[in-house]
């Protein structure tokens, strides 16, 4: 039977870290803050969430889960809030976003403080 | 690496990365204050600070070699030092072997408390963290004395005006935090006393506390939080944490044992000890809240000023 | 209560700070702090006597014995320090409330309260303990209370003054913190007295050797010893003068006390004085440093930079005295911390008085002051000619002890250079005497009159202290020839 | 008057200390201010005195206050040498403050009461220098005698006094600070005690390098003495009114120099370790060097207080010379020169005193053919420097004679030549004045008219010094017993 | 031999970093950071020297005999805080000299002070 568990654990582990490295390279590749800011903003909720999983099987004391689902709430209320506040900071400092590439050439420059 | 705002946010990173290696250096609770108080609040506070004082930095260098001199010198001496130093991790280095043992074996029971790290702060070397508190309260005062303004009634009527504003530019933030800031104050109170067993403990339940309201702070504005904490209150909390550390230890000198003895508290001396160990954490907690309240308020009250001063005149 | 005396000597002004908050007026807060240093001062006296009587006094923490928690061992050498560290804040307490009206505004009154009682735990709390870390802890409270004190000063420099000692004293105290890791981690534990009796064994290792370099290092940097000085001049100048009457006189005495701590008891004689060649080290350095600040006081305008700088030139003295590592010289050390206490404390309570006066401590404000504040410019030429040594006073006892310590160990050159740096005291105090005395005072100045009361009887008191100590020497000799003894193993 | 003789000792030092405290409360009343001066010092010479015939019945009087550092206590005891210093100084100062009474009043001297006050506080540490039983009670009354005469020095308060004044106390205070104080810490050192002893301190087998070393230690130490290099306070010090000049080189602080150099020399070296120290020699050239030197630069000077500063540089060489021969007759020589000169240097000093008061001269060029209008002050002039230059009818040829005897015993003959040749050159400096005030060149040449003598207190105390220079010739008993007592009278 | 001290060179790499931020940058917060940096470093080398290569965390439980070294945690635990009074102390002192000099490079203050006197 813990063999299952165990398989299962390492699959939910593996795609949260697949997901991780994901957002890191979505960081790197995109142009500008606004996809960057969107890379980031869906790819870590969902890895955190695979990895609390993946850790909650791991072990089947009963008050580990129950930390490991608070963790795991708390996870979906911030990651979320945070990318939204990130994102209205960035508009109220007018920074405006990369609609086509060769239509505002300047601004390209410009929007990657 | 001339934008400081860059600067601070990769120490706050440095600091969560610190916090993570001392998790895996098996020092939980050290971990825990690092997160906490390292990448937490000193971010934060430098944050504030840089609102104020700008947020680029002169490229100049400050006569370099010669700071690269002292460097390398203080450097080649640290690592002639570890040459003979134990291997990293051995279990037969000196350290484990004095002191350390006693406090492994017969912690249990002398003091009774499963955290042996709890233990040792609280009871075994007490007067240590009583000045750590000492410390901390310095601290507030210092920055209270330092940034302290003087409160001026006129500031008080802008605050409708800017209250409606506040209203629909943070809408969901002012939603999420609503929710989550009963969540934190909960969860702090839990780590204040659930020190004995896990990881947790007066600091880190402290800081936790004034990062709730530090939240509810930036959120909901300075002059709505400074009617719901009055500041005043704050500082004399200050002083009550400190004054309770202080007074359990006069308690067992009164009663003719050692300072800071807890074994006088009760008459079984291992409950003695619990009791002792929990209304220290409490005076901790206490103290760590309102000073870092303390300060909080006091660098906004600055920004705040600064600002008020800018939109007056122009 | 007599038992737990050790204790309370430090508890008493630290649990009095945070009590001064609830106190609303000022003069209610000066009149609690002055209590509290008070009792104090009272303690150390009754400590002095116990230690004297008794020999060293043990006092577990905690009620654990000593490598496990915290013990606090008072023996000669930190019964003397205690006493004169409170002996001083008391007096300068006292004329702190007229002092502050000037210079602090007034809704920070209560605040530096706090922080002088705070630094003043501080400083009594290194003293006093036993263990190696809570020596740093000790160290940070008073360093820190000292930088918030001296940024209360008026001048804007204050602020930067009070910013580079943060940098220079933060590097020091994380330089002792480093020595104090690497003495743990060679010998497992962190009570002074443990660390003694284990250090011999591990002695040889390099890491043992880092660990000194470390921790002498840090001590100097707060000792502000020759090349490792500059954040002094600039603090304590533009520090509030009470704060640079407070601090001149114990702050640098508590980084000398843990200099001799460290080097005698725990890393032990034979071990400091052959590794490093450290004798030889202290001695250039010392007497480079009297000569350079000597100078540099000469050339100086503002008159506490003036003192500041002798200061400097003084705590030179105690290194000599120090590296000569005989008995005698160690003594001349103690006797020349006790002594240098009485003598800055009063030349700058002084210089708080006349800053209360005529608002600047500039040399061209004082023309004519000799005869506009007799008693305040009377109390500096006594201080002047107690700093350089002239006998009946007690600058002379410590300059015959350090001139009789040098000679017996047939340094005789050091000899020659310790009273050329003498010569150079007489040069600066001249020159205010002149200004004081011979200038005619300036036109807009005839409204100054004297210091008032509150001034006066703690600056005469020290004066008297001054020249009392200069000539019924009993206690002071008595005492550092105790605590030498102590320290050199000899049966005393 | 019960009072044993250790109580008068006491009170000796005690005394002037108390009259401080009296002249400084009835400061703002003259009259009463000047009467506390005089009776102290009445009665400080009845008790020096009293203290003079217990010595010559051979009593043995010794005082101990108490231990400021441990080992080293502030004793007096008395013994000849001490008693010919207290003599001399209580005598005197009767004489100076008759003197300083005249002056003062007549010059409208502003702050009398701090001059009053600081030469009563130099008396007392005269005193304690006098009677100090080891060296270190010693240094401490020389140090507050350096202290109380700066007062004295820069009375004046003008630009020069301030200058003459940082000359004044930046030597003397240096030399004591590190030459006197390092050969004392020294000589703790080496000898283990600082107490006087006949025939010295030191144990026989002491090593002659460092005892020598020790010796120039000394000799440069005690700047009051004026040794060559040392002694350009002495000038500078002219700036100061008169009486406070005849304080410096007569009664207080040039006599205690050359007392503290003979007291060193007798009672911490000793004769006999005295003679066969290798520096000895040396220095001896140094002091015959200073003797000479300042003669010649004395013939040059033109201002007469400047001319006599110079001349006292010169005799404190001799009593050094007189030290320094190592023989009993030297020693007695010099013990008798510092009576003599005082004696003489304080009448010269009054003259001068009285000069610039009544015709308001300093410029010796100027006095031609004053004697007509202040004959008394022109001969005591005349007598005094007699008395210097050492010619039969005054004191000044004992001392001469004995310091003479004292070179040829040592057969030190290049020490007899500059004492021949100085003696010649005092006649250079000194004689010229007198003669040229009774006999101008033209007559007509000095419009001196409307110049009348000094005033009456000045005067007195000027024909008392001067009848005491002849009397010290025709009876000088008292001094030669004292100053053949040096050597041989234990403790 | 060499590879038992690896985690001390990396420490002692740290502080050195820290050390020459402190010492080399004129900019006022950047020394606080570089202080903090310079803190942390201890930090580590403390908690590293505790380690022992079996143990877990200093809790008690049953069943487990080998536990990492509690005192320098207790130790760090101080100093953490120590660094952040410390820290705080600090900035305030910045923004009180930017309010009074205007600016919190070091050179600017030093050519102001050198401008006053």
């Amino acid at each position: 039977m813990d063999s299952v568990l165990n398989i299962s654990s390492t699959v939910f582990l593996l795609i949260g870290s697949f997901l991780c490295i994901s957002g890191g390279v979505g960081i790197l590749r995109f142009p500008d803050f606004y996809t960057r800011m969107h890379a980031v903003g869906v790819t870590e909720t969902l890895a955190t969430a695979m990895i609390l999983i993946g850790l909650m099987l791991q072990n089947p004391d009963a008050i580990v889960i129950l930390k490991l689902m608070i963790i795991l709430l708390m996870a979906l209320f911030v990651s979320p809030t945070a990318s939204h506040a990130l994102a209205s900071a960035a508009v109220h400092n007018n920074l405006k976003p990369v609609l086509d590439k060769n239509k505002n050439k300047e601004s390209v420059n410009s929007s990657n403080p | 690496m001339k934008d400081l705002f860059a600067v601070i946010m990769l120490s706050g990173i440095y600091g969560l990365l610190s916090a993570s290696f001392f998790v895996a250096m098996d020092a939980v609770d050290v971990a825990f204050t690092e997160a906490s108080v390292g990448a937490g609040i000193s971010t934060l506070l430098m944050l504030v600070a840089i609102t104020m004082t700008g947020r680029t930095e002169h490229p100049v260098r400050h006569k370099p070699v010669l700071a690269l001199a002292v460097v390398i010198v203080t450097g080649s001496l640290l690592i002639y030092g570890t040459l003979d130093m134990p291997y990293f991790g051995s279990a037969q280095a000196p350290v484990h072997q004095h002191v350390a043992p006693r406090y492994i074996n017969d912690s249990m029971q002398e003091v009774g408390v499963p955290n042996i790290v709890t233990s040792v702060l609280a009871s075994y070397r007490g007067f240590d963290t009583f000045g750590e508190v000492v410390v901390i309260f310095t601290a507030g005062m210092g920055v209270l004395a330092l940034l302290s303004v003087v409160r001026r009634p006129r500031d008080v009527d802008d605050v409708a005006s800017l209250n409606k504003s506040m209203h629909e530019e943070h809408l969901i933030l002012r939603i999420v935090a609503k929710i989550l800031i009963p969540f934190i104050l909960l969860f702090a109170l839990y780590v204040q006393f659930h020190g004995d067993y896990g990881p947790g403990g007066g600091f880190q339940a402290g800081v936790i506390f004034a990062a709730a309201i530090i939240l509810y702070t930036m959120i909901f504005g300075m002059s709505t939080a400074r009617r719901v904490i009055n500041q005043s209150l704050i500082q004399l909390f200050a002083a009550i944490g400190v004054l309770v550390y202080g007074s359990v230890g006069v308690i067992s000198l009164l009663d003719g044992k050692h300072f800071l003895d807890y074994s006088a508290l009760s008459a079984d001396p291992v409950a003695g000890q619990h009791l002792g160990i929990l209304l220290i954490e409490l005076g901790v907690g206490i103290t760590v809240a309102s000073v870092m309240i303390i300060i909080f308020f006091n660098f906004a009250g600055r920004q705040n000023d600064q600002q008020n001063k800018e939109n007056n005149e122009s | 209560m007599l038992a737990h005396l050790p204790i309370l000597q430090v508890i008493v002004p630290l649990m009095a700070a945070p009590l001064c908050l609830f106190l609303t007026r000022s003069r209610l807060v000066w009149l609690f702090a002055l209590l509290a240093s008070a009792s104090a001062f009272l303690i150390s006296t009754l400590l002095l006597q116990q230690v004297m009587a008794s020999g060293t006094i043990i006092y577990e923490l905690g009620g654990w014995s000593a490598p496990w928690g915290i013990e606090y061992r008072i023996d000669q050498l930190n019964a003397f320090l205690l006493l004169i560290i409170s002996a001083v804040s008391t007096v300068v307490l006292f004329a702190a409330h007229s002092s502050i009206q000037e210079e602090i505004p007034a809704d920070r009154h209560t605040l530096f309260y706090i922080l002088y009682l705070l630094s003043l735990a501080g400083m009594l709390g290194i003293v006093a303990t036993g263990d190696a870390f809570n020596v740093f802890v000790f160290l940070e409270i008073s360093s820190l209370s000292a930088y918030a004190l001296i940024a209360l000063g008026k001048d804007r420099r204050a602020l930067w003054a009070s910013y580079q000692y943060l940098i220079m004293g933060t590097i020091g105290a994380t330089f002792i913190l480093i020595g104090i890791g690497l003495m743990y981690q060679m010998t497992g534990t962190l009570n002074m007295y443990d660390l003694s009796q284990r250090l011999p064994e591990v002695e040889n290792t390099r890491t043992v050797f880092t660990a000194f370099a470390f921790v002498i290092v840090g001590v100097c940097l707060k000792l502000a010893l020759f090349p490792l000085h500059l954040w002094l001049p600039n603090a304590y100048a533009y520090a509030p003068s009470i704060v640079t009457a407070f601090f001149a006189a114990t702050a640098t005495k508590v980084a000398v006390y843990l200099l001799i701590r460290f080097t005698f008891s725990v890393f032990g004689l034979s071990f400091s004085f052959t590794t490093l060649p450290l004798q030889m080290l202290f001695v250039v350095l010392g007497v480079v440093g009297i000569f350079v600040a000597s100078f540099a006081a000469i050339y100086q305008t503002n008159v506490k930079h003036l003192f500041a700088y002798s200061s400097i030139a003084q705590i030179g003295y105690m290194i000599v005295g120090f590296s000569v590592s005989t008995t005698t010289g160690l003594m001349a050390t103690l006797l020349h911390l006790f002594n240098h206490a009485l003598m800055k404390s009063a030349l700058f309570l002084a210089l708080a008085a006349v800053v209360y006066r005529i608002g600047s401590v500039q040399l061209n404000q004082f023309h004519g002051l000799g005869r506009q504040m007799p008693y305040t410019m009377a109390a500096i030429v006594i201080g002047g000619l107690s700093l350089i040594g002239v006998p009946l006073t007690v600058g002379f006892v410590s300059k015959w002890y350090l001139v009789l310590a040098t000679i017996e160990n047939g340094w005789w050159p050091v000899t020659v250079l310790i009273l050329l740096g003498s010569l150079l005291a007489i040069v600066y105090v001249w020159r205010i005497v002149e200004t004081a005395y011979f200038k005619p005072p300036l036109d807009g100045s005839e409204g100054v009159k004297e210091a008032p009361l509150s001034f006066l009887i703690p600056i005469w008191t020290l004066v008297i202290g001054n020249i009392y100590f200069g000539i019924d020497t009993r206690l002071s000799i008595q005492v550092a020839q105790a605590a030498s003894q102590s320290l050199f193993g000899v049966s005393p | 008057m019960s009072l044993s003789l250790e109580t008068m000792l006491q009170l000796c030092i005690i005394l002037p200390m108390l009259a401080v405290v009296a002249i400084v409360v009835t400061g703002h009343k003259p009259n009463l201010r000047e009467g506390v001066t005089i009776s102290t010092s009445l009665v400080l010479l009845y008790f020096v005195s009293l203290l003079y015939q217990g010595i010559k019945q051979g009593q043995s009087i010794s005082v101990q206050w108490w231990e400021i550092l441990p080992g080293l206590q502030l004793s007096f005891n008395i013994e000849p040498l001490g008693m010919i210093f207290a003599l001399i100084a209580s005598f005197l100062w009767l004489i100076t403050t008759v003197y300083a009474i005249g002056y003062m009043r007549s010059h409208e001297e502003q702050n009398q009461t701090r001059f009053y006050a600081c030469f009563a506080i130099a008396i007392g540490s005269v005193m304690g220098i006098a009677f100090a039983a080891n060296l270190f009670t010693l240094f401490i009354f020389y140090e507050v005698l350096t202290l109380s005469t700066y007062p004295l020095v820069t009375h004046a308060g003008t630009k020069e006094a301030k200058q003459g004044g940082r000359v004044y106390l930046g030597i003397l205070l240096s030399t004591s600070i590190v030459f006197f104080l390092s050969a004392i810490v020294g000589t703790w050192f080496v000898a283990g005690s600082l107490d006087f002893k006949p025939g010295g301190v030191f144990s026989s087998d002491v090593n002659k390098t460092v005892a020598g070393v020790l010796l120039v230690l000394f000799i440069f130490g005690i700047g009051k003495a004026a040794i060559m290099p040392f002694h350009r306070w002495l000038p500078a010090a002219m700036v100061a009114p008169t009486p406070v000049s005849a304080l410096l080189h007569a009664v207080a602080v040039v006599k205690a120099g050359v007392f503290t150099i003979l007291k060193v020399c007798t009672l911490i070296f000793g004769i006999d370790l005295l003679a066969v120290l290798p520096t000895t020699q040396f220095m001896l050239y140094l002091a015959g060097a200073s003797v000479l030197l300042a003669s010649l630069v004395a013939m040059r000077q033109d201002n007469l207080k400047a001319r006599l500063a110079y001349s006292t540089v010169s005799q404190l060489g001799y009593v050094t010379i007189g030290a320094l021969l190592a023989t009993s007759s030297g020693v007695v020589g010099s013990a008798m020169h510092i009576g003599m000169h005082a004696f003489g240097k304080i009448t010269l000093f009054f003259c001068a005193g009285a000069i610039l008061v009544a015709a308001h001269k300093s410029k010796i060029s100027e006095m031609r053919g004053i004697g007509f209008q202040m004959p008394v002050t022109m001969a005591a002039f005349l007598i005094a420097s007699l008395s210097i230059i050492g010619v039969p009818p005054t004191g000044g040829t004992w001392s001469k004679w004995f310091l003479l005897m004292g070179s040829m015993e040592t057969e030190q003959w290049t020490i007899m030549v500059i004492l021949m040749i100085s003696s010649l050159l005092n006649i250079a400096y000194l004689l010229p004045i007198p003669l040229r005030a009774f006999f101008p060149a033209n007559k007509t040449a000095f419009a001196g008219a409307g110049i009348k003598e000094a005033p009456l207190p000045s005067l007195i105390a000027l024909c008392i010094t001067t009848v005491g220079c002849v009397i010290l010739f025709v009876y000088p008993q008292p001094l030669y017993e004292l100053a053949k007592a040096i050597l041989v009278l234990p403790g | 031999m060499i590879l038992g001290l690896y985690n001390y060179w990396i420490v002692v790499v740290l502080m050195m970093i820290g050390f020459y931020i402190v010492i080399a940058h004129g900019n006022l917060i950047k020394k606080i950071v570089g202080l903090s940096i310079f803190q942390t470093s201890v930090f580590i080398f403390y908690i590293s020297m505790a380690k022992v290569d079996s143990g877990t965390a200093p809790i008690l439980a049953e069943g487990i005999k080998q536990y990492s070294n509690p005192l320098p945690h207790v130790l760090i635990l101080t100093a953490i805080v120590v660094g952040i009074a410390t820290t705080a102390l600090g900035l305030a002192l910045a923004v009180r000299i930017k309010e009074a000099y205007g600016s919190i490079e070091e050179e600017e203050i030093q050519e102001k002070d050198n401008l006053d006197c």
